[in-house]
């Protein structure tokens, strides 16, 4: 336990570990501006050489106060806020407060309705992915994949705006269900879409997959192991490339989850490339998600009978759900009234950024960027 | 190919040399010693290459010009600078220093007195344009392949020792 | 002064050689010109054909097809503000990239478009060039340190050290290669006897001692050759900090490397200097290992008929160029608005098509009624022509590598320099050498 | 490191770590505790409107009871309660009895993951802040909640040593509502600046004022609204 705590702990700039021939150490600061770091992550490094002796990550700069926000909002107001945390996976956001909110209620949405948000939350998963994967080969060097991401989920990002307006910021989803019927051919782009993305999700791993330098850039970076992540409450992808077979729509199914039949990928190293087929497997499990949701859909209502004035009982729960970055919580606390008494969010990025320290240290300069990368982390959702 | 204006190229050269050499001595800033170094370093290929010593003038350029000089840059760089500009920039063994080079320029002109002789009526045979390295290669491999063969010992001890140093463990 | 002006005319040495100072300098004039503007036309192709690779267009704006736009840059770059970081060292910073543009373009004095079309044939050219060539880390490392910044300084520890090990596996490849001068001999495995001295360092005499033995040295002793040049164009990317190397100025973790904290006409220096860098090695790949000047096939397909067939090339490359720029202007939008860039297009295809015109006309001229000016020139053009032409591979090789390869980590390229390029281009100077002895 | 040992029961396995005495907020809290803890059947319905809304009463809390529970009523006795909430169970025990009660959760229990640790305020009562953390098990596919109240300035012991994830997520709650966590390696604000003042979280924490604060600084004028 002892190496553990020490390992997160922060950098200890006065006792440098004591180099044979004396050397200087360098204080770097990676950001806030800086092409590598997501956004405006401030990652302080502490070199040796190029070796990373520790880091401190400094956050905040994004910070708007959400949590506050929904303190002084109602609870239908407060909806459209979550997009802005996870903006790339925003579909996400939206389901797990509105089935959060649902489940204090004790309403539950109409099949028809879960089988819209299982179709759109998978769309943004492969979208979310998509995005991450692009960044990430840019920051090793390879910057073709970016524009052939980008392309492609251009056709996810068409298809939110025609289902809801929005492309990025959807608010695609309403306490109770679903606000919009899905429009004609939504069914017919869902499937175009299928038969579009499969091949090129091949594409993007002919291009990096078996690539030697792709191999010796990511294999045995950033190792995070099974206990460890753990500990480090560290979930999603890069969990189960860990080894820990674990999927919140498998291990307490949301949604109707359990209808559908996938896999969860997991990795065995924890390494970077680990990590990076787990997503690429994902990506194609969702797709099998889609394609039996949007082959099952059935008719019906959208909208379960949700007062207008939402005002759910004093309690509180809490409620989660498998984002494309981990799990994503909401622990609401209701007073009785018609705004929460308090919204705490439990974001992945910001969890899962905490290993990055366990990860990079000891490796170089260049890991550092390989690792905040793989870590796939939304600065908008860390810092709320 | 008859060279042009000799005496103006020797004294330029040979002027921009001694320059150099005087800037790494006194410069207090170790990059710019360096620096300086590296313009003597030019200058003397550039002599060389009067000498019709084409060779020894590239090589000259390629190992201390490009190779050795950089690997200074590189340590030089890793010093603080702060540190060494607020050091006194001359201990206190230079009358020790002055005492030696003084004695190394008397050693010089003695031998330039007493064999100016042997130089005087005989110029230097120009070489044979074209073959000047495969000259210098069938030196080292020839006549000097002893010496050669021990200055590479030389320098694969000294490799060795250096990684030895620089390693905590092997 | 026109007397060594004409004196020249008809001479089949470099004017180095024939000791006129006039024609040096205007050859010298002539190779700074299409130097740079060649490393305007490498700026705008790299852009565009990096676009095409990433599904995009690439720009589009500045003149047909973003013609103009390597022209727009530079005038943007020269209009931009100066700026010296207040804590710099500041003249080791404005030195720094004049060092590296000088070193790149020293090296072109040697480098043998023709056998008559160089600056000057030294005998130790591959010397000289390698030896400048060198000198441009020094550029890098001054610019790293004077910039007095961190990232700057990361960048250029590592681009020297890059640069420095590179170095070693470098010139034991090019050693071998020049090995292969002194083994008299046709064909890919002839030697004839061994004799002292008789190789050479030349550029000129490399690409002659190819003509000689009737094989490009990428193909003398097959398969060493062909290691040795491989691993020359692996370790010439590294050298000039090309993508997959390009650690120096990894965007993604030094920001931009030893040139952070350069802007403007400097920064732009840096640039031209890397380009022309990109340049002059590959001139040095293609007189080691592909023949220099010398077209394809010269004895395979060998007589008259098959000269004048080749002479023909780059007239007709030129014709083909205009041909594509008319297919441009024939399929530009027809709207007013782009009534200037098709007009540009058409009269820039006009100008590709009568330089092809022109240089048929020649080639056909010293057909028809051979005549000594005639022929010479049709000589020199196939030459720079062909020697252009194979360079001009390598450029595309920088940009497809680069579009295609992620980058390697600093220790990664340290260990591929050190523990797999090094001990392979030792045992092949070894082996070929062996051979050499062997079969002589 | 902060490990507490002055527990009703004194706690099983003691896993050779030091015992130290960093017992500061100790004498007055101890003796408020456990009456605070007895009364504590709906804790969420305290804050602002005690009694039932009007409207038809939602789900409410009942008792929840399982084999863990009953071990560890019997071992803690009325310093811990177990409540069950639309599905969701939480325990509500003693601040006393926080770290080795945490610690017993993960070595004997399996709750090995902390997914987050918050707080919540609720400044009309006598212990202003609830301190939540919120558990899962891999190994027994399980989600609890582990409640706890303090009192204003009194600090809880840090769950750093027992979850790492608990350094940031610690952080947090201390930036947001000024919660100290007694034992925490390196506790400063981690998402606002260094000299902000006040806690955002607090409920009598007015949103404008810093602001207001500001423009009056920089701008010279009364309010930016």
């Amino acid at each position: 336990m002892n190496d553990r705590e020490n390992a997160v702990s922060n950098l200890d700039l006065e006792t440098p570990e004591k180099p044979y021939l004396d050397s200087n150490e360098l204080i770097i600061n990676m950001g806030p501006q800086h092409p590598a770091t997501h956004g405006v992550l401030r990652v302080i490094l502490k070199l040796d050489g190029e070796k990373v002796l520790g880091t401190e990550c400094v956050i905040g700069y994004l910070h708007r106060g959400v949590e506050k926000i929904a303190e002084n909002r109602t609870y239908t107001m407060f909806n459209p806020y979550v997009d802005r945390m996870d903006y790339v996976a925003a579909v996400s956001n939206g389901l797990g407060y509105c089935q959060a909110v649902e489940k204090l209620l004790n309403v539950e949405a109409p099949p028809r309705a879960n089988y819209i948000r299982v179709i759109l939350t998978e769309l943004n998963r492969i979208a979310s992915h998509q995005l991450w994967l692009g960044t990430h080969a840019l920051d090793i060097g390879a910057m073709t994949p970016l524009f052939y991401t980008f392309r492609d989920r251009e056709e996810i990002l068409k298809i939110f705006e025609k289902y809801c307006g929005a492309r990025l910021t959807t608010h695609a989803f309403r306490i109770g269900g679903c606000q919009y019927e899905t429009y004609a051919g939504f069914e017919k782009d869902v499937k175009n879409f299928l038969t579009f993305v499969a091949p090129k999700i091949g594409e993007y791993e002919e291009l990096l997959t078996t690539n030697r330098i792709w191999l010796e850039r990511t294999k045995n970076v950033g190792v995070i192991s099974g206990p460890d992540a753990i500990a480090l409450g560290v979930t999603g992808p890069v969990l189960r490339a860990s080894g820990v077979k674990w999927d919140i729509r498998k291990a307490q199914p949301y949604a109707n989850y359990s209808q559908f039949d996938f896999e969860i990928p997991t990795g065995k190293n924890g390494d970077t490339y680990d990590r990076y087929l787990v997503r690429m497997e994902e990506m194609r499990q969702s797709l099998r998600i889609i394609e039996q949701a949007v082959n099952g859909i059935p008719e019906g209502p959208i909208m379960a009978k949700v007062p207008k004035v939402i005002k759910p009982a004093v309690g509180e729960i809490y409620h989660s759900i498998e984002a494309p970055k981990g799990e994503l919580g909401y622990f609401i606390v209701s007073d009785g009234s018609t705004q929460p008494y308090r919204v705490r969010v439990r974001p992945p990025s910001f969890v899962n950024l905490q290993a990055l320290d366990v990860m990079v240290r000891g490796m170089l300069v260049a890991d550092v960027v390989a690792v905040i990368g793989t870590l796939d982390i939304v600065l908008g959702e860390v810092d709320r | 190919m008859t060279p042009v204006a000799t005496p103006f190229f020797f004294y330029m050269l040979s002027g921009l040399a001694v320059a150099g050499g005087l800037l790494v001595v006194t410069r207090r800033n170790a990059v710019h010693s360096a620096l300086s170094l590296i313009v003597t370093l030019l200058a003397v290929a550039g002599l060389y290459l009067m000498l019709y010593a084409p060779f020894v003038a590239g090589v000259q350029i390629i190992v201390y010009a490009g190779g050795i000089m950089v690997l200074f840059l590189f340590v030089i760089m890793l010093v603080s600078l702060e540190r060494t500009i607020k050091e006194r920039q001359f201990n206190r063994m230079w009358p020790v220093g002055l005492a030696a080079s003084c004695a190394l320029l008397a050693l010089f002109l003695a031998v330039f007195e007493k064999g100016k002789k042997l130089f005087e009526d005989r110029p230097l045979p120009p070489l044979t344009e074209n073959n000047n390295t495969q000259q210098i290669g069938l030196m080292l491999y020839g006549n000097y392949m002893f010496a050669f063969e021990i200055a590479s010992l030389l320098l694969l001890v000294a490799i060795l020792g250096a990684v030895i140093m620089a390693k905590k463990r092997i | 002064m026109l007397d060594s002006f004409m004196s020249y005319l008809g001479s089949t040495v470099t004017p180095g050689e024939a000791n006129n100072q006039l024609w040096a300098m205007i050859y010298v004039l002539i190779i700074f010109a299409g130097v740079s503007v060649a490393v305007m036309a490498m700026n705008w192709l790299e852009r565009k054909a990096l676009a095409h690779f990433q599904v995009r267009l690439g720009p589009m704006r500045v003149g047909p097809h973003g013609l103009l736009q390597p022209i727009a840059d530079a005038v943007k770059l020269l209009i931009k503000e100066d700026i010296i970081p207040a804590e710099s060292d500041k003249f080791v910073f404005w030195i720094a990239p004049l060092i590296g543009l000088l070193a790149s373009f020293t090296v072109y004095t040697v480098v043998p478009f023709g056998p008559s079309q160089a600056v000057s044939d030294m005998n130790i050219g591959i010397l000289f060039m390698l030896g400048v060539s060198s000198l441009a880390v020094l550029g890098v490392v001054m610019a790293g340190w004077a910039s007095n910044s961190h990232y700057p300084l990361i960048g250029a520890l590592r681009s020297s050290a890059q640069m420095v090990s590179y170095e070693v596996a470098m010139g034991l490849a090019v050693v071998s290669a020049i090995l292969m001068t002194s083994l008299h001999g046709a064909g890919l495995y002839g030697v004839a006897k061994l004799s002292d001295g008789t190789g050479t360092l030349s550029m000129i005499g490399i690409v002659q001692a190819q003509q000689e033995q009737q094989v490009w040295f990428l193909f003398k002793f097959f398969p060493l050759g062909l290691i040795a040049f491989v691993i020359f164009a692996i370790a010439m990317i590294a050298e000039t900090n090309r993508a997959p190397f390009d650690l120096p100025e990894a965007e993604s973790e030094l920001t931009a490397g030893f040139h952070t904290e350069y802007s403007g006409l400097r920064w732009s220096l840096f640039m031209l200097a890397e380009y022309a860098a990109m340049i002059a090695v590959s001139s040095i790949a293609v007189t080691l290992w592909l023949g220099g000047w010398v077209r394809p096939f010269p004895h395979w397909l060998s007589g008259p008929t098959w000269d004048f067939i080749f002479a023909l090339f780059p007239g007709l490359t030129f014709l083909g160029l205009g041909a594509i720029a008319f297919l441009g202007t024939v399929r530009m939008p027809k709207h007013a608005y782009f009534r200037v860039q098709t007009i540009g297009l058409a009269a820039f295809g006009a100008v590709l098509a009568l330089i092809g015109v022109f240089l048929l006309a020649i080639v056909i001229g010293a057909k028809v009624s051979p005549h000594d000016i005639l022929n010479r020139t049709t000589e020199g053009l196939s030459n720079v022509f062909w020697f252009v032409f194979k360079v001009a591979v390598f450029m595309y090789l920088y940009i497809w590598y680069r579009a295609t390869w992620p980058r390697y980590r600093f220790d990664q390229l340290m260990r591929v320099g050190w523990k797999v390029m090094l001990p392979i281009s030792l045992g092949v100077l070894i082996v070929t050498a062996i051979v050499g002895v062997l079969l002589g | 490191m902060a490990e507490e040992t002055k527990s009703p029961v004194p706690p099983p396995p003691p896993d050779g770590e030091k015992k130290p005495v960093t017992e500061s907020v100790a004498p007055p809290a101890q003796a408020a505790a456990p009456p605070a803890a007895q009364k504590m059947p709906t804790p969420a319905a305290a804050p602002p409107k005690p009694a039932a809304p009007a409207k038809p009463a939602g789900p409410v809390p009942v008792p929840w009871s399982s084999p863990m529970v009953e071990k560890y009523r019997h071992q803690y006795g009325s310093g811990l309660e177990a409540h069950s909430y639309l599905g969701q169970n939480y325990f509500t025990v003693d601040r006393l009895l926080i770290p080795d009660f945490l610690k017993l959760l993960r070595d004997d229990e399996q709750f090995d993951y902390c997914v987050d640790i918050t707080s919540v305020h609720y400044p009309k009562r006598e212990k202003q802040f609830d301190v939540i953390w919120i558990l899962y098990s891999f190994a027994r596919n399980e989600r609890i909640r582990v409640k706890t109240q303090i009192a204003d300035g009194e600090g809880v012991p840090s769950a750093v040593s027992i979850w790492a994830t608990a350094n940031w997520l610690e952080r947090e709650v201390y930036d947001m509502f000024g919660i100290k966590f007694d034992g925490h390696p390196d506790l400063k604000r981690i998402l606002l600046p260094d000299g902000w003042k006040g806690f955002p979280l607090r409920k009598d924490y007015g949103i404008l004022q810093q602001d207001q604060e500001w423009v009056k600084i920089n701008l010279g004028i009364e309010s930016g609204q």
